[in-house]
């Protein structure tokens, strides 16, 4: 009675090593081999996966779409955007860091060594480094971290020095510590548990950072309230900034209108798509969400 | 190989394979190689620039997602000054989606986009998710009629016409479509729906009710291109759940003469290129020479023709 | 713990769990306590006995089902003589399915149904795979208001009205059924469907056409029991992809008073038990005292009531 | 953003050693845990699966139906129906034998030991064996012989003499011939490849067999080849019979109407319920399909 091809989706993804047939595309989708996928705290997990060269070809800010699998025997419809947590090109690794909470994500979480990964990217625009900051503050918390992450190892790449305000609920939860100073970054944690998150204790260390020359440019993710604090000591002070945002999203390549957020533009509130004109945004204009 | 060649009425397509409208921009030429395509088709536009509509503008559901986008665009000017040359560097026809919320108008805006690099006019006049001073033509045969004629009479484009699966009977409305002198039948749009958030009893999207979107639609749509490729002459687009080359085939069966994607696209968007790979295979496997030898070749003669088609469109 | 029983009409149910027409009989006796239930509702019975509709009667697709089986049965006196007893002997409500291809023997059924042990007539008017000379009344609002008048003029049951999802315009028919004097609103049957095999090129059900069931249709069924509960007085029942607790709530709060359920007992044959079961605690974890309290409940009064509702009914 | 429970289905299926609400129910729904699940050869599998008690209490012919994970990513919407192939009750285990070919029997596949399976019965009417009758012979194809295997059980329990023709298409797929010869059955089997499974041999077997008294009852599954073969031997030489049917289902409790087979008894033809009137019948009466 058996009569139908049974692949319910067509998929002709790439693997590590497979021959491209479209190498002029800049995206592309791809099928990773994930490596490790850890937890890193009780929230948060971390993957690696082994993927095309293509795939490599990737920056800071920039994110994929990840293609869950299901965590319950039912599908997962949408792709996940994730952030790239870090590129390592020398094993042809590319990371991810995220939290675990919703369907998507928990699939996710439920992949093993050896298992394959759907990954469409790499998409949108990432962080611009301006060759004349010397010095830049990143500001992060929860998973805006993890977008952050690269940012300074491109920094580091070029040179500039970075100071990562790295704030969480509790020490428990400061995650990527290792790996900011692993890029020569000084770090501050900050947390709830102290007070030291507080907005006011945050704006002093931001003010301070200006006042001591290291802070050419403005960096956040993660917070609508980081968000907002940190462009208004930007705009008082005079320090550009750029904010990555979120939004649901559909298609990822600009073409559906979704992932839209709200954006003030010399004093003109206009729309904006997350996937493709961000998600890495001048945070002068960001208006949060 | 296989012949894969479908004609749209005097639009040839050299497979019958196209994006459809809303989700593909000229942007997916980061992805997929454009050239390959049936067709290009491009979000519908409307005549004044649009924000669309409050976010969030897609909730996922049991089977697929609910969207309510509200056509957000930058105006029929930008359009085409801008959009339509993004376009025109590919070599596949150019479909043009338009909407309006009034015959006229509509039948206006037809007429401006009827330049040289714009191949096909596709008059959505089935949107599920028109702003607050909006209609929807493709409910009812009268309307139908009205705005295709209005159109038709503005540009001598080949006018395609994309109908709404929330009307009970679609086979009248096809017809008027076809009387009205549409050229080809886009079917169908999304459904209709509604989610409502169980933690804080809100629907779930910024615009209330939103198209449903998902495959598990398909044997909807397929019906309904079955039922109107039985009653019209036109060429018939299917459109809904296409996500592999078999539901092509399935489609053609039905009386389809191309299909438009969406979902699939999103889903892997590498899927139109393989669809059409994988078609040309499927039609090797079996010697099939034409894909055209598929259009209406489902085997049914020897079914009694029961009252349902009557049925569903009210008896 | 919350009070979760609800009146329909003069009807009290335990809960708002009932399971749906067709997918249902005394024999899930085996497997769970049919007392535990809202209501019990039996399998659309017609006049004459009937076989029903050449099989395969189901295929699977993208995601659920199609079906076609054809109302088949023993026929009413045996209904009435054997099935009606199989039922009596549980506490619940008994709510007696019934389908005619003509106004005055739908009447006269449900006269002769309107026996002590039947509590409730359902009037299926909306069955999608109904036989070469039936018809389907529930896609015409003149259809429903006459067959609803008939036979309300010929029994004092509470008489609930099954209405189909492919009509264009629900809420006209919803209306129609309420003033031709319904108790209730089943909202709705499953939707007109087709699957080609691409093996052979046949329809893959014996009867061609089938109704769709996946859980994947309830934001559409979502989207009408809303639409109609805004409008009518009398209550509406919720059917189409229940498949948890939550379904029940978000049907409720768009405006049912209660829920039938198919497909998920199909699944899973405990479903309608635990759904009852996670309900109670669902409200209990809330705070909320009574059920009936969420039916409505929906939080929309600041959304601006955009014309996506005139436009679903044709503007 | 995260704001709804996940599981899509609810599900309180009953696992080994969990306290039964309602004993008195005499169907289940039950979440086996599979304790080995291989390849019998190059297309059957054999699945033990550890079960809570109240599954046990099925006979021969009856069926479970069985909720298959995907093996693609997409759910299986229907149950499949699968015979008890052997139930082992001092080990609380029921065993499946099944051909790996549509998506639920490739998903059932790739279960493996530990994972949990949900199926749901006993149900229908299985195999009677009337007191009177001393030898039976078994006729069985392909996955037919699943649903044969615990009739012999059965009947050696009975001490009722079993004589096992199996058929298949080659040596290398008879398959549970150990079975049977273990319940002390006699197996005959007949083959495609050396033309002894040719309804003319199977005929002449038969016949033999009931010649030497070894026939008072004759049993088939899995070819309609073989039930046109039996009933016109059974006919002719008053042989009563049993058949198990298949059909496609959908509810497995006789309330859908969608797994029907056309009967005929005294001339007159009828529609009955695979799932409840049967998927045992009398042989007589079965038109085949
Ligand atoms: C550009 C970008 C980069 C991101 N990078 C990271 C990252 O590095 N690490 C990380 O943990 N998270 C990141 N996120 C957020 C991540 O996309 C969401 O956490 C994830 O989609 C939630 O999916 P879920 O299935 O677990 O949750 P669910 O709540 O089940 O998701 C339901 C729907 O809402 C969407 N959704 C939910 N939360 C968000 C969100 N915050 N942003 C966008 N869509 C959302 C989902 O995509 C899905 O469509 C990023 C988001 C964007 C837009
Ligand atoms: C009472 C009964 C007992 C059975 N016992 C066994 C057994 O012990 N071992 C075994 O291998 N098979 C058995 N079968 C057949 C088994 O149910 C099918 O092989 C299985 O359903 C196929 O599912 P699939 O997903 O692999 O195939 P697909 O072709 O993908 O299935 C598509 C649909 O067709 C149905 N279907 C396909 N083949 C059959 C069939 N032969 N009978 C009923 N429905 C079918 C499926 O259930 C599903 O709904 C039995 C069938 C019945 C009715
Ligand atoms: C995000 C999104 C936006 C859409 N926008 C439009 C549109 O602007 N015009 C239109 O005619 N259809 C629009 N549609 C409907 C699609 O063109 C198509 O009819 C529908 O998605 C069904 O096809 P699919 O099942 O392949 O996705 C949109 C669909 C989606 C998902
Ligand atoms: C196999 C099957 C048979 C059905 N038979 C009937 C019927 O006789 N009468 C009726 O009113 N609805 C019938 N229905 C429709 C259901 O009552 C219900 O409206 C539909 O399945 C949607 O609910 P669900 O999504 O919970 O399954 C049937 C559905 C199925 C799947
Ligand atoms: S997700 Fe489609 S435009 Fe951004
Ligand atoms: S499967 Fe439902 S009656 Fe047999």
């Amino acid at each position: 009675m058996s009569y139908e091809p049974c692949e319910k989706y067509t998929d002709s993804a790439l693997r590590f090593g497979d021959e491209d047939h479209y190498p002029e595309r800049i995206v592309g989708e791809f099928l990773g081999e994930v490596v490790s996928n850890d937890w890193v705290n009780g929230e948060y997990k971390h993957m690696i996966l082994k993927v095309h060269a293509r795939a490599l070809d990737s920056y800071a800010g920039q994110f994929f779409h990840l293609l869950c699998p299901s965590p319950d025997g039912a599908e997962v419809y949408m792709r996940r955007p994730m952030s790239i947590y870090r590129i390592d090109k020398a094993a042809s690794q590319i990371e991810f860091l995220y939290k675990c909470e919703g369907r998507g994500t928990r699939g996710m979480g439920m992949l093993k060594e050896g298992d394959d990964f759907n990954l469409a990217g790499p998409l949108g625009k990432g962080f611009t480094l301006d060759p004349k900051w010397k010095n830049i503050v990143v500001l992060g918390r929860g998973v805006g971290l993890a977008t952050l992450a690269p940012l300074s190892q491109l920094a580091a790449e070029k040179g500039v020095g970075i100071t990562a305000i790295l704030s969480a609920r509790n020490p428990g939860v400061v995650m990527s510590k290792d790996l900011f100073e692993g890029f020569g970054a000084t770090t501050i944690p900050v947390l709830d548990t102290d007070g030291t998150s507080d907005v006011a204790n945050v704006e002093k260390i931001l003010n301070g950072l200006i006042d001591e020359g290291k802070a050419d440019a403005f960096f956040t993710c993660g917070s609508n309230r980081l968000l907002s604090l940190m462009k208004k000591v930007g705009k008082a002070r005079g320090v550009p900034g750029q904010v990555a945002m979120e939004q649901i999203m559909v298609c990822g390549f600009g073409a559906c209108y979704v992932c839209m957020r709200t954006f003030e533009i010399d004093g003109e509130k206009t729309l904006k798509r997350v996937c493709r004109d961000g998600p890495v945004f001048n945070m002068q204009e960001a208006v949060g969400w | 190989m296989v012949d894969l060649s479908v004609r749209i009425g005097d639009i040839t397509l050299q497979n019958p394979i196209t994006p459809a409208s809303g989700a593909f921009s000229w942007e997916y030429n980061d992805v997929i190689d454009l050239n390959r395509l049936g067709g290009l088709v491009a979000k519908t536009i409307c005549r004044e620039p649009r924000l669309g509509n409050p976010t969030p503008r897609m909730a996922e559901t049991e089977a697929g997602i609910i969207q309510s986008i509200g056509l957000p665009g930058k105006g029929i000017e930008y359009f085409v000054d801008h959009i339509v040359p993004e376009y025109a560097r590919f070599k596949p026809p150019l479909i043009v989606s338009v909407s309006s919320e009034n015959t006229e108008d509509f039948a206006a805006l037809a007429e401006e986009l009827s330049v040289p690099d714009v191949d096909v006019i596709e008059a959505n006049i089935s949107c599920p998710t028109r702003n607050a001073t909006g209609g929807n033509f493709a409910m009812h045969e009268e309307h139908t009629k009205e705005v295709i004629g209005a159109i038709r009479a503005k540009t001598n484009k080949p006018l395609w016409v994309k109908l709404s699966p929330n009307a009970g009977d679609i086979v009248s409305i096809a017809r008027a479509a076809e009387e009205a002198g549409a050229d080809a039948l886009c079917i169908a749009n999304t459904f209709l729906s509604l989610k409502i958030r169980t933690d804080n009893f809100r629907p779930a999207l910024g615009n209330k009710f939103g198209g449903l979107v998902s495959p598990a639609l398909k044997p909807i749509v397929l019906r309904m291109v079955y039922q109107v490729a039985k009653v019209v002459k036109i060429p018939v687009i299917g459109i809904g759940g296409v996500t592999k080359a078999e539901d092509v085939v399935e489609y053609m069966l039905a009386g389809a003469s191309a299909v438009g994607i969406g979902y699939a696209g999103f889903r892997n968007p590498t899927a139109l290129i393989t669809i059409i790979d994988d078609l040309a295979a499927w039609c090797d496997e079996r010697g099939i020479k034409k894909v055209t030898d598929l259009i209406g070749a489902v085997k049914d003669d020897d079914m009694e023709m029961d009252t349902l088609v009557a049925a569903s469109a009210g008896v």
